[in-house]
């Protein structure tokens, strides 16, 4: 489905993601991790266009989509959230997501509307809002809400686009135990049986062994293994670059 | 006391004998010309004296003044002309700025009321419409004056420095025509009216070798502007000619200034006669705008006697009168409403803070007259 | 050939003064973060603090160390009265740029308005020593020695401020607080401090701009700050908010650009190129010539 | 926190004109109404001759006052419509004064050079000065916060030289170009008239604000919205930023284009400081003066401000100043000084813009209203 | 023992909204007290007020004291200069300045910066000296904001969540670190990572909707299941987050 073939992003002299190949199937649950400054976030942001790769090419269901601004290649089916939370501060809980469903569906350029009246909008919006366990926040303005519930908004965010691929930048950061569970449920029933694939960086490795179909292992922006998560966790080399000492 | 009335009545104007006659006066009294508008409004009041005698009367009608500021803004000057008009003002004066004397006039002419503008020295406003006069000169009358400075203008070579816009245009027009038509090669050096650094135009006008440089430029860049062409050489190489600005500014002219061939609408001492003693008795030493407000005020009292409250019948005393002013004889021509009036030649000497200017040669009103241009409305 | 050599070196002049008003709106600019429109009156405040000196305080006067005494006094001028409307009026409205906007509005509309209520509209001969009114002949141009005092004072400023921020702790602070001010208060420095310094190296570049303007234009109004500040801003647009080098750069661009245009083409051409140097300059390098803040 | 905020700043009373001051007490239920009561007040404010001495010169149905006003409501719908880009969508633009100034010279051009019918000049210059938004738009918005506000700032300043310069004779240059008024339609002509003025700058408010709101209320509007808080998301959302703003851009533009037809009629004529950047800041001072982004702060402060801008010069040359001692009343006779001044002020007491004033009182009201139940 | 710290009754308005009521809690002299919670409880809330941070327009009433001294009413830089340490929530290195530059940005004026101790437990801030702050990933700007605070000595450190978004080794560096610290200066830590807190906690504060919900024993708490259960909602402070938990517990489900 996605699939890049030597990407690489330099500055300088230095390359942050090097010569990357990486193939993501439909349905598939692809988890990356990888030490601080591996290049995890780099890699998202070249993929979904934050960032232009400096070579190699992306493609999503065969077509190049390399040369396309971020806008584009969301509208191909490409969906992300960022690591540090970023969502419409001065809008409502509720109306962050209703601006999500009503860019996906189309039609954000009309003029003489009533926003407010499209209820299929609204519905589909609370639905998400709901799945994500945010319903109760949606008067709040996003700006107020505590850093857990930001992440929630911002899964919610994504599923409003329903994408086909989506990239989610350590969505459990900060979130607080007892509501892990919670979104690894909400992100499990987000790749189910529809044929979407998920591309997810996290350092929690029981999320990641938990969730991830194959591990993707970054070290210094190549991509040093990717396998199952048996064979990935028996690797030697992950261990001593990334897992270290057991607490 | 809520009452209701029509939104579109307007207070009339006296009619009655004994009520007074209500003079607007819109003029700039903060702002950059904040300095002409107080020489105006001094000799405005001066002049009301002289012309009423003290007694601020004609006939039996008290003169009554409004003054409001316009700050130099046309805008507010439409405001406030309407609302004076609204008020019964059948006559306005005023005017410190060109652009205002341009956007009150044609209020005056949808109102029938009488407009006598003030300094603006705008040529647009001669001939703007039949409610429209001037209490001042205007720009083709110093040019013809800056003619007279180069004997016979055949053959010569003029160079006009102005800088850009609607002032600078009427400038080199003027020139083109007045010593041009003379025989005389025109050129024009321009420069935008924002600039700071006169060098490359100095240079420029130097490299023409003109036997007459005209100089038109207004604003507080003029210092630099003088003390550039004078560093580069060009004021020692030909005759320059230019405007007398307000006193204030005769001692930024420096070493300059004793080089420059002035041309002069009025400075202290241009004159001697009735209505100077009364004005310099009034304000001590006599400016360039104070000729202007006390005109306006002659034209004022002039147009209230023989016109009582029908706004034609001012227009009508007033085309063709003669009268004296600080100037000397003014003439209002009946064609086109330009004000024909003595101009003057003058020479700048002093330094540090103390300047004198002294007359040169005076030249006639009809030695000066415009070109007479049709009524446009 | 002396004509370039005319044009360049007066270009250098007119570059020096627009740097001398873009160094101070570029450092509280783009390190402050506070888009200062008021800046038009620290400059006339320097240009009516050494006029006044130069008449009325003893030991100054127009030519010689009375003059040097009378610049120091509007440029102490200057700088106190950047620092009071730091202290009064801007510093409880850091992270609030808008309503600094409106208040430095205000603060330029009430300024000029004030100077002028106090001295008038008209301009006022500027105490200058005769040597300034003079030419200074070089390769057969004629250079007015005004315009190479300013060219002078103009790299000493430059001088001095990049010294200042590359050299001092302040300087390093006045960078962090820029993105943080908050943390760095957290690391235990009074921000606000260093905030007030900036505004006082502003206005005291600006108050230096206004009396060496002063001699330069040979008169002094209260407008005169205000006409400069479109250029400088553009100056200091091009060069890339906070970098001084940048303004320097930049400023010599526009100077040259105006001088050369204005010779060679029509009227008013000079100033649309230098609008449409800054359209270009901004639409290939957003960031402007020397690229983002901090950069000393 | 180490100092406690408390938000109830002591205020002084705002001069708000009188249509747009809320009556104390039962506010919160007739709310919703106020904007239609403010509209009926005044649509019959030409009708009263009521005298309100120190705040008009006039009777309000004098046309000098009417003109005061129609000015003013030109400027709340100006404000109004700057604010689709400023407060609605955080677009920063320092040169929208060119398209009120295209909207200006563009009318009178026709009319007076060309001799067009006033509604061909009028909607030639609107088309026109929408068409010149959408151009110079497309250009400036590859940059984003200064650089734009900057690029904005250049275009509107070639505008104002190209003015200056007076090319052909068509701008009149620094002396302005009054509007020929002949070919105008006779109710639009002569002092008695200025009540149609007072009408069609009304209408222009009324249209302005509807079409603010009700954009804003619409999906674009939401997506405006969205492109103030955080552009990068926008774009990840799958919404082009660029062709949002641009929409923004143009339609504003268009806005404050018509509000220049409007106002060259109501003053008869251009002049060039129209053009100039201070007019873009007192744009952006009238905003910020009533509250970007609230529902009528906008209108609100460009009344106000143009109400100041004008009557301060009467107030400047009133005897209560004139007798105040020279310190006083010279600063205060200078008009600028004093809006200057009530800037600055300004900020202080209302932070936030006149429009938190309600909100503020209603809070203030809130916390009162238990305490008296009580007893 | 005398506590380093004692906050009392604090309560915290921002923008309407009573965030924090009444809590009071204590800090001991010596070791690491934790301070636990689910999301949005009050954590961060908590800290930015003690070292006075509070957003604009906010409200803090009650007590805090360090000692006899009380620390509202004091500017924040005077308070860190009287030795209070703090490591914010979301890192907040100056990005544009040089990791170099931000730690001497740290320095104190008459003390002497510990340099070695920080190189020493950071190499790689050593290393990256000249590399823009802003450039840094997520995990290595941790680094630089825990090591900026460790340059001086402190009375107390006041430390957010510093393992959020970092790999299970810096993780375990980074609780080793503070192990370390905590021997000398007392630390006051929000912490989402329960095998961290096992590790370094001597005391616990649980807070739950702006108020103290449980003090004491750090271990106790975490041993009690019942007790981790009801107050952090985590069924057994063994794992981090219990492997495999069906979502059938989602409280929105009504
Ligand atoms: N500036 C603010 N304005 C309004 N509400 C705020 C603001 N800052 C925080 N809050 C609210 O205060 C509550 C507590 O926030 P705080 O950040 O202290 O929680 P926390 O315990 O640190 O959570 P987390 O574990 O997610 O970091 C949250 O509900 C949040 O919405
Ligand atoms: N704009 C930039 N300029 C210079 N270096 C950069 C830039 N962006 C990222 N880097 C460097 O690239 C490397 C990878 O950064 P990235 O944010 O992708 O890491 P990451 O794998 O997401 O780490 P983390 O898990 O800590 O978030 C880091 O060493 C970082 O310093
Ligand atoms: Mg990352
Ligand atoms: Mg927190």
């Amino acid at each position: 489905m996605l699939a890049t073939r030597g990407l690489t992003w330099r500055i300088g002299e230095v390359a942050i993601v090097d010569s990357v190949y990486l193939d993501l199937a439909p349905g598939e649950f692809l988890g990356v991790i990888g030490p601080n400054g591996a290049g995890k976030t780099s890699l998202f942001n070249l993929i979904t266009g934050v960032r232009r790769a400096t070579e190699g090419r992306i493609t999503l269901d065969g077509q190049d989509i390399g040369d396309l601004p971020p806008h584009k290649r969301a509208r191909l089916g490409l969906g992300r959230t960022f690591q540090a939370s970023s969502v419409f501060g001065s809008l409502s809980v509720r109306e962050n997501v209703r601006l999500a469903v009503q860019a996906h569906r189309g039609g954000s350029m009309k003029l003489w509307r009533r926003a407010a009246a499209d209820r299929e909008v609204a519905a589909a919006a609370d639905a998400a809002l709901d799945r994500v366990g945010l319903a109760h926040r949606g008067t709040a303005l996003a700006g107020t809400l505590a850093h857990g519930e930001k992440r929630k908004l911002e899964i919610a965010l994504l599923l409003a686009g329903e994408p086909r691929v989506m990239l989610l930048d350590e969505p459990m950061a900060g979130v607080s135990a007892e509501d892990v569970p919670e979104l690894v449920a909400v992100i499990r029933s987000l790749t189910g049986d529809t044929g979407r694939s998920v591309l997810m960086v996290e350092h929690h490795m029981d999320v990641i062994l938990e969730l991830a179909d194959r591990i993707a292992v970054m070290h210094h922006g190549a991509l040093l293994a990717c396998d199952t998560p048996e064979t990935v966790m028996a690797n030697p080399t992950v261990q001593e670059a990334y897992l270290g000492e057991s607490l | 006391a809520t009452a209701c009335g029509s939104p579109q009545e307007t207070a009339s104007g006296g009619g009655d004998s004994t009520a007074p006659v209500k003079v607007g006066l819109v003029y700039s009294q903060s702002g950059a010309l904040a300095s002409y508008g107080k020489q105006y409004i001094e000799g405005f009041k001066a002049g009301l004296d002289f012309a009423t005698k003290g007694t601020n009367k004609v006939g039996d009608r008290t003169i009554e003044i409004t003054e409001v500021d316009d700050a130099g803004d046309p805008a507010k000057a439409v405001s406030a002309a309407k609302d004076l008009i609204g008020k019964g003002n059948k006559i306005i004066a005023g005017s410190t700025a060109s652009g205002v004397a341009l956007q009150v006039a044609p209020i005056a002419a949808q109102n029938k009321v009488l407009f006598i503008s003030g300094p603006a020295a705008t040529d647009a406003v001669t001939g703007a419409n039949k409610y429209t006069f001037r209490s001042g000169r205007q720009s083709y009358q110093d040019v013809v004056t800056a003619k007279s400075f180069i004997g016979d203008p055949a053959g010569k070579k003029v160079v006009v420095f102005a800088q850009d816009g609607a002032f600078g245009d009427a400038n080199e027009a003027a020139v083109k025509t007045v010593i041009g038509g003379a025989g005389a090669t025109v050129s024009s050096v321009r420069a935008p009216a924002s600039a700071t650094e006169f060098t490359p135009f100095a240079s420029q006008i130097k490299s023409a070798k003109p036997d007459l440089l005209f100089v038109a430029w207004a604003g507080t860049t003029a210092p630099a502007m003088w003390q550039t062409l004078d560093q580069q050489g060009v004021l020692s190489s030909t005759t320059v000619v230019t405007g007398l600005d307000i006193r204030a500014s005769w001692p930024t002219f420096g070493a300059a200034g004793s080089k420059i061939s002035f041309l002069s609408h009025y400075f202290d001492g241009a004159s001697d006669n009735e209505a100077t003693k009364a004005l310099k008795a009034k304000v001590g030493t006599v400016d360039l705008f104070h000729p202007d407000g006390f005109a306006a005020a002659q034209m004022v009292v002039r147009a209230a006697s023989e016109g009582g409250d029908d706004v034609e019948k001012m227009v009508k005393a007033l085309e063709g009168w003669s009268f004296d002013g600080v100037k000397g004889k003014m003439t209002i021509r009946p064609e086109d409403h330009a004000l024909l009036q003595p101009m003057f030649q003058a020479k700048l000497t002093g330094s540090g803070t103390t300047f004198t200017a002294t007359a040169q040669k005076a030249l006639t009103g009809d030695e000066t007259a415009p070109p007479a241009v049709a009524m446009k409305g | 050939m002396d004509t370039v050599i005319l044009l360049t070196l007066t270009g250098l002049g007119l570059a020096a003064l627009y740097f001398l008003v873009a160094s101070g709106l570029s450092l509280v600019f783009g390190l402050a973060d506070v888009l200062n429109f008021a800046h038009g009156v620290f400059l006339g405040v320097g240009a009516y603090g050494t006029w006044w000196a130069a008449h009325n305080l003893p030991g100054a006067g127009s030519d010689g160390f009375g003059f040097v005494l009378a610049v120091a006094f509007g440029v102490a001028a200057g700088t106190l009265v950047a620092v009071l409307v730091e202290l009064v009026l801007i510093r409880p409205l850091y992270s609030r740029t808008i309503e600094q906007v409106l208040v430095t509005v205000g603060l330029s509309l009430a300024g000029v308005a004030l100077l002028q209520a106090t001295w008038g509209a008209d301009a006022r001969p500027f105490p200058r020593p005769e040597w300034t009114r003079q030419v200074t002949s070089i390769l057969g141009a004629n250079v007015p020695n005004g315009g190479l005092l300013l060219i002078i004072a103009a790299v000493l400023v430059l001088g001095a401020i990049l010294a200042f921020l590359r050299w001092t702790r302040y300087g390093l602070i006045i960078r962090a607080g820029v993105e943080n001010r908050e943390m760095v208060t957290a690391l235990g420095i009074d921000v606000r401090k260093a905030f007030t310094l900036v505004f006082a190296i502003g206005g005291a570049a600006a108050a230096l701009a206004g009396a060496l303007g002063g001699v330069y234009f040979g008169t002094v109004s209260p407008g005169q700050g205000g006409s400069l500040l479109i250029f400088a801003f553009i100056v200091v647009v091009i060069g890339g908010m906070g970098s001084v080098t940048g303004s320097a750069y930049a400023a010599v661009a526009v100077g040259l650009t105006q001088q050369f245009v204005n010779y060679y083409g029509t009227s008013g051409l000079g100033d649309i190129c230098v609008v449409a140097l800054l359209a270009v300059v901004l639409l290939l390098r957003p960031q402007g010539i020397a690229g983002k803040v901090a950069t000393a | 926190m180490t100092e406690v905020k408390s938000p109830e700043v002591p205020a002084p009373p705002a001069a708000v004109p009188d249509e747009l001051t809320p009556g104390d007490g039962r506010l919160h239920r007739i709310r919703p109404y106020l904007p239609l009561v403010a509209l009926v007040v005044a649509l019959i404010l030409p009708y009263s001759t009521l005298h309100l001495p120190g705040v008009f010169e006039g009777a309000l149905n004098s046309p000098g006052t009417l003109q005061l006003l129609a000015v003013c409501l030109v400027f709340g719908g100006l404000a109004a419509g700057y604010d689709l880009l400023f407060g609605r969508t955080g677009m920063l633009s320092f040169g929208h004064a060119l398209y009120f100034a295209a909207g200006v010279y563009g009318t009178d051009i026709l009319v007076t050079k060309a001799g067009l019918p006033l509604w061909q000049a009028g909607l030639l210059a609107i088309t026109g000065g929408t068409i010149l938004a959408a151009l110079l738009g497309a250009v400036a918005l590859r940059t984003v916060g200064i650089a734009f506000a900057m690029v904005t700032l250049a275009f509107a300043q070639v505008g104002a030289i190209l003015v200056a310069r007076d090319f052909g004779g068509l701008t009149g240059g620094e002396e302005g170009l009054p509007l020929d008024v002949s070919g105008l339609p006779e109710g639009l002509v002569g002092v008695t008239n200025t009540v149609n003025l007072y009408w069609l700058a009304l209408a222009y408010l009324v249209v302005v604000v509807f079409v603010v709101h009700r954009v804003s209320g619409s999906p674009t509007g939401r997506v405006l919205a969205g492109l103030r808080d955080d552009e990068r998301r926008i774009g990840v959302l799958g919404l082009d930023p660029y062709r949002f703003k641009l929409v923004a851009f143009t339609l504003a533009g268009g806005l404050a284009a018509a509000g220049g037809v409007v106002y060259v009629l109501i003053v008869g004529g251009a002049s060039p400081h129209i053009t100039s950047s201070e007019w873009t800041l007192a744009l952006l001072v009238m905003v910020v003066l009533g509250g970007p982004g609230t529902r009528w702060g906008p209108v609100i402060g460009g009344i106000l401000y143009m109400y100041l801008d004008h009557r301060l010069v009467a107030f400047g040359t009133s005897d209560a100043v004139e007798a105040l001692p020279a310190f006083l009343s010279n600063p205060l006779s200078q008009p600028l000084f004093v809006l200057g001044t009530v800037f600055i002020l300004a900020v202080y007491f209302f932070p936030g813009g006149l429009a938190s004033l309600a909100p503020r009182l209603a809070l203030l009201r809130h916390s009162l209203r238990p305490a008296s139940r009580r007893t | 023992m005398e506590p380093i710290l004692s906050v009392e009754n604090l309560s915290v308005r921002i923008a309407g909204l009573h965030i924090l009521q009444g809590v009071s809690f204590t800090v001991a002299p010596t070791g690491v007290t934790v301070l636990l919670g689910r999301n949005g409880v009050g954590k961060t809330t908590t800290l930015r007020a003690i070292v006075g941070l509070t957003p604009r327009g906010g409200e803090v009433r009650g007590a805090i004291r360090m000692g006899a001294q009380s620390l509202l009413a004091r500017p924040t830089h005077r308070l860190i200069r009287g030795g209070l340490g703090y490591v914010p929530e979301d890192r907040c290195v100056f990005a544009g300045l040089t990791v170099a530059e931000n730690l001497r940005l740290a320095e104190r004026r008459g003390t002497s910066p510990a340099y070695d101790k920080v190189f020493a437990l950071f190499p790689e801030l050593d290393r990256r000296g000249r590399q823009r702050a802003g450039s840094l990933s997520g995990g290595q700007q941790q680094m630089l904001a825990i090591g900026r605070v460790l340059l001086n000595d402190n009375r107390l450190l006041l430390v957010d969540e510093p393992t959020k978004g970092l790999a299970p080794k810096v993780v375990t560096e980074v609780a080793e670190v503070l192990e370390r610290v905590a021997e000398s200066v007392p630390v006051l830590l929000v912490e989402q990572n329960l095998a961290v807190v096992r590790r370094l906690a001597r005391d616990a504060v649980v807070l739950a909707a702006g108020r103290v919900a449980w003090t004491g024993d750090a271990r106790e708490l975490l041993l009690e299941t019942a007790l981790t259960k009801s107050l952090l909602g985590v069924g057994s402070a063994e794992g981090h987050h219990p492997a495999g938990t069906p979502a059938g517990a989602r409280k929105d489900e009504r």
